[in-house]
């Protein structure tokens, strides 16, 4: 296989396009991403997404490291799911080793879970509205978001990145406070929701600047591997919560959101649903954490079997598959991640192309990017 | 559609392959040459209708690279994983299926920048993370003396 | 020297002999000239830097935040220490940029700022030049600006800014028809383009309650138009910073970005004080028909206030919408005015028209 | 017609979105209570960061300047960016036998991920996280640091069964009820 340089890429399309580099420092590719994007006054000619600048070979890493370490890298992928990371690798190794968890670490793996999606897509709605130029969106997502590290800082001490869900369990049992204060934000979160839709969702200008943009098939994308709410808002039925239930989701009522549509306007819409939906398997099951050990007796030092094993879990932004090949080492032989992102990022030039710059920054906003996640 | 139901319709299909129905999910141990005609009929036959690779990865075994597809139906929800051995460990080579799923083309991206395997007819044969000229990091013979802390 | 401050034409009169009796004509003449600018230019920095001031604050505390609140009291000279960190900071110079042009740029976009201060009418008789073609001498002065908007675009050699530059050039020249018709509803009312006497003519009632709906009408669409024209959210396409970093001021640092900056909030400062002039009475006092008690009280408050309130009033509207609302894209941008504003305003015009002839308005 | 009332259709639903979206900014413009803020710097003394914050890795040491820690490295085993290293000594003890104890019990803050396993793994309880936040330093060489306070001894103690454990294990089962 020749190497192909980027230039000979460029140099192949017409004479006289007019190439733009957005990123990697851009204030709406949220990260160290890069569009190469051509343009014909304001329209997209093609979209080429560049990334690798944040790559830290994580898989690489994981292959020097036990099973118990490998949870903090899981947290650098994507950082606003950290809690679904942690977890889908700690489910990997609790199916390998043959590990049942107690009740109570299900349920709390759970309503975490819910909390962290609830959590990343206030900041994916802020982040939105600031890229659709509604700066105070971005103040009110945070404002809500605030509320939520609050009662992760108290339960586990820290706010992003948690390496709270490990193999076996949790690091440690849940604060008292923990019931009382998920209830009150709930039930304050219900009041500030319909705010968000009255300053964003109804608005005419945002309604203009998302329906239609960015159709995407169901067919296209399956083909595209697209997961999460973007695969949902093109009616692709991928939530791994439903199909393959984990934790206590097999517990637990909801609904899976499907839009038909499969524009930009969808993808916004699957995601304020989800809050609402969310909110819902939280109120089901805080009241109702049964007593019981934070964790399962776990060997002190983790050894997988031999063999080749995959989880995977719903993170916030997709299907994140977690696919572990063992020689029955206390480390992994080869340890890769399947990242919704990944997938996500590359349908870039099939939506953008042929539309304006503007909407180049709604769809990558619609996509919710995290950056670390498809480099990893 | 159930694990020993697929078994039989794979071996139907394809009499030759060695098919595990005893592992999660069904494993299929495929020819590196043939993958693309086997992802071909598995997409297409009505009995199976594997429409979405959700995931494709490869492993560096020392002296072969193996190759794991990860395919569901998303009409009958099953899945099975495509095993393929690429013997030549210095040069492996094989064809590119990013012509049946659009996902693959980025996969099989990453796997030829991270693994160094590479793709026939893929429309795009760049490296997707790092430098040109940079190797292989997945490779279990790969060795950086600048960022690499031996503990 | 006779001071009072409900009517300023005394007080110039009286500098004006005064200097007359002093000195020769001619130096005289130069002495006005000299004080009037150094006022203006006075006026225009401080007014300038507080509106920065006030902006922060108003979006802070729509955004649940506090807004400066570190450099003096209440963060109250907060925007004069960012002003000497800006006359501190390096002019950065592109390489291959049009150096000239570059350098030009930004002093075109506040010499237009600064010429259409000299029309406005802050009170009776507080006003550098009275023209008798005011409202046409503002719309055509406003225009000029995007004339530097446009050579900064050109000049910096970045892509970013040409888009920038671009932008802003077919939205400005679109929305000054839209402005200038809302503003022709007016003069058709007042039946002249002199602001002192538009001002005059609202003794009794501004022209937003005597003009019925049409002049309600005209008053939006003013609004929406005049918002455009300054480049401000939710029509900041220029500058989107979320698409194009910052638009045609990419490439600028330190004191021409300043210009920029500043240019864009005495616009809206223009923008506002010409509003309040057209349709809500300039510095006139609000009255109410015949309740004599409270149009007395309303007297007694100074004309310059009542100019300065109806200004900060729709520079608050200006800033409430920014920060409510998100982005246009550029198709729906000149969609809004071509398809919109305009004909709703060549029908207004008609109305208000056919209002003046058959004189049913509040006279 | 049709045409011409969804033009003007069009125009009341767009002035109403709009209006909503007004209503909502103009609320809180005119509640400056609903402020979140936090004045940092001034809110110090207050400031109180929660129980379990991780703030960094200390090793716990009692008035009289003793602490848990043997020496055993198990915290520099189970940390993950080998931010831990552990110098031990040996010692002659009152019966004469070489015993290990801790000479330098490392901690580079820098590397730190805040993961919690050395904290975790401890099998004496020795490490606990400080609540302490501003690490903010004008030299790097400031964030390696040397955890056993000088002059202080391990607290030699028969060993109870039931010995408290650190505050972040010692919480008390949540009662569902509450």
């Amino acid at each position: 296989m020749q190497e192909v340089e980027l230039q000979d890429i460029l140099t192949a399309r017409e004479d006289g396009d007019y190439i733009i580099n957005i990123g990697p420092q851009h204030p709406s590719t949220h990260g160290v991403l890069r569009f190469v994007v051509s343009l014909k006054g304001e329209m997209l000619e093609y979209v080429i997404p560049h990334c690798g600048y944040i790559h830290r070979g994580i898989e690489k890493m994981c292959e020097r490291l036990t099973y118990p370490q490998i949870i903090h890298l899981t947290d650098r992928m994507d950082y606003l799911s950290a809690h679904m990371n942690n977890e889908a690798v700690s489910l990997l190794v609790e199916k390998a080793t043959g590990v049942e968890v107690p009740e109570r670490v299900k349920y709390i793996r759970t309503i975490l879970s819910e909390l962290q999606r609830i959590q990343s897509h206030q900041l994916w709605w802020a982040a939105f509205g600031m890229d659709m130029g509604g700066l105070t969106c971005f103040f009110y997502g945070l404002r809500d978001r605030e509320k939520i590290l609050d009662i992760f800082e108290e339960s586990f001490g820290s706010r992003l990145l948690h390496s709270y869900i490990c193999p076996g369990g949790l690091m440690n049992d849940i604060h008292p406070n923990f019931q009382k204060r998920t209830k009150e934000f709930i039930k304050y979160f219900r009041k500030k929701l319909p705010e968000f839709d009255e300053l964003l969702t109804g608005n005419i200008i945002f309604e203009m600047r998302t329906k239609g943009m960015g159709v995407l098939s169901k067919e296209e994308a399956i083909s595209y591997g697209l997961t999460g709410p973007p695969g949902r808002a093109s009616n692709f039925a991928c939530d791994i919560r439903k199909l393959y239930p984990y934790s206590a989701y097999d517990k637990v009522d909801f609904k899976e959101i499907l839009y038909t549509e499969g524009d930009t306007w969808a993808r916004y819409k699957v995601r304020m649903d989800e809050m609402w939906e969310s909110m819902k398997i939280i109120e089901q099951l805080i009241d109702n954490i049964p007593e019981g050990d934070f964790t399962a007796k776990m060997k002190p030092v983790i050894r997988l079997p031999e063999g080749e094993y995959s989880q995977r879990v719903e993170t916030a932004r997709g299907e994140l598959g977690v696919y572990v090949v063992s020689k029955g080492e206390k480390t992994p032989y080869r340890m890769h991640f399947r990242t919704p992102n990944f997938s996500n990022l590359f349908v870039m030039n099939r939506l953008a192309a042929g539309n304006k710059i503007a909407d180049l920054i709604a769809i990558s906003g619609s996509l919710d990017l995290v950056i670390p996640d498809i480099d990893r | 559609m159930e694990k020993e139901q697929l078994g039989q319709v794979l071996s139907e299909l394809f009499p030759s392959l060695e098919i595990n129905t005893s592992q999660d999910p069904v494993r299929v141990k495929a020819d590196a040459g043939s993958i693309h005609s086997l992802a071909m009929t598995l997409r297409d036959d009505s009995r199976l209708q594997f429409d979405y690779l959700f995931n494709m990865y490869g492993i560096d075994r020392e002296d072969r690279f193996t190759l794991v597809y990860y395919l569901e139906s998303t009409l009958l929800r099953h899945i099975v994983a495509i095993e393929t051995d690429l013997a030549d460990h210095d040069n492996p080579v094989v064809e590119s299926i990013s012509d049946l799923w659009k996902t693959a083309e980025f996969q099989e991206r990453e796997i030829y920048d991270l693994m160094g395997v590479s793709f026939t007819n893929h429309p795009d044969p760049r490296r997707l993370f790092l430098e040109d000229g940079w190797g292989f990091p997945l490779r279990k013979d790969y060795r950086d003396d600048i960022n690499f802390i031996e503990r | 020297m006779p001071f009072n401050i409900y009517d300023f034409s005394g007080t110039t009169k009286a500098i004006d002999q005064f200097l007359y009796a002093k000195m020769a004509p001619t130096w005289a003449f130069i002495t006005e000239l000299a004080i009037v600018g150094i006022i203006i230019l006075l006026f225009y920095a401080v007014i300038g830097l507080y509106l920065v001031y006030l902006e922060r604050k108003v979006c802070a505390f729509m955004q649940n935040r506090v807004g400066p609140n570190r450099v003096g009291k209440w963060g109250l000279f907060q925007t004069i220490a960012d002003l000497i960190k800006l006359l501190m900071k390096e002019l950065i110079t592109i390489r291959k940029a049009d150096k000239l042009l570059f350098n030009v740029a930004p002093f075109i976009v506040i010499i237009a700022s600064f010429m259409a201060i000299a029309a406005i009418p802050f009170a009776k008789g507080l006003h550098a030049v009275d023209f008798n073609i005011g409202v046409f001498y503002m719309m055509a002065v406003s225009s000029i600006g995007v004339i530097g908007i446009l050579l900064a675009g050109w000049s910096s050699n970045s892509k970013y800014s040409l888009i920038g530059a671009m932008r802003s050039g077919a939205q400005v020249v679109s929305y000054e028809l839209s402005v200038g018709l809302a503003l022709l509803s007016v003069v058709i009312f007042s039946g002249s383009m002199q602001l002192s006497t538009i001002v005059e003519s609202q003794a009794n009632g501004w022209w937003i309650f005597k003009g019925h709906i049409p002049a309600i009408i005209s008053f939006i669409i003013f609004l929406i138009a005049s918002t455009a024209e300054i480049n401000r959210g939710p029509f900041d396409l220029a500058e989107a910073e979320s698409e194009l970093t910052a638009g045609f001021h990419t490439e600028y640092s330190g004191i021409r970005f300043a210009f920029f900056f500043l240019g864009e909030y005495m616009n809206m400062f223009i923008v506002a004080s010409l509003a309040a002039t057209v349709f809500l009475g300039g510095w006139m006092p609000l009255h109410i028909g015949n309740l004599q008690g409270f149009n007395h009280v309303m007297d007694f408050i100074p004309p310059i206030f009542w100019y300065f309130g109806k200004t900060i009033f729709i520079m608050y509207l200006i800033m409430w919408f920014k920060w409510t609302f998100p982005r246009l894209r550029i198709d729906q941008l000149l969609t809004l005015e071509w398809k919109y504003l305009l004909p709703i305003n060549l029908v207004n015009i008609l109305i208000i028209s056919f209002i003046v002839l058959m004189g049913w308005y509040i006279k | 017609m049709n045409s011409v009332g969804k033009y003007f259709s069009d125009i009341f639903y767009g002035l109403k979105s709009l209006w909503k979206g007004l209503m909502v900014t103009g609320y809180y413009f005119v509640h400056p209570k609903q402020i979140v803020t936090q004045q940092y710097p001034e809110n110090r003394k207050e400031l109180k960061m929660f129980d379990r914050f991780k703030g960094e890795v200390i090793l716990k040491h009692d008035e009289n300047n003793f602490h848990h820690c043997n020496g055993c490295g198990i915290c520099q085993l189970n940390c993950p960016n080998g931010s831990i290293e552990i110098i031990t000594d040996s010692v002659p003890n009152e019966d004469g036998k070489a015993e290990r104890i801790i000479d330098k019990h490392i901690y580079h803050l820098s590397m730190c991920t805040f993961c919690g396993l050395c904290v975790k793994s401890c099998p004496s309880n020795a490490l606990a996280f400080s609540q302490e936040f501003e690490h903010a330093v004008f030299d790097r060489n400031k964030l390696t640091k040397v955890l056993n306070q000088p002059g202080s001894r391990i607290k030699k103690e028969p060993k109870e069964p039931n010995a408290p454990k650190p505050a972040i294990d010692t919480v008390p089962k949540s009662n569902p009820a509450n």
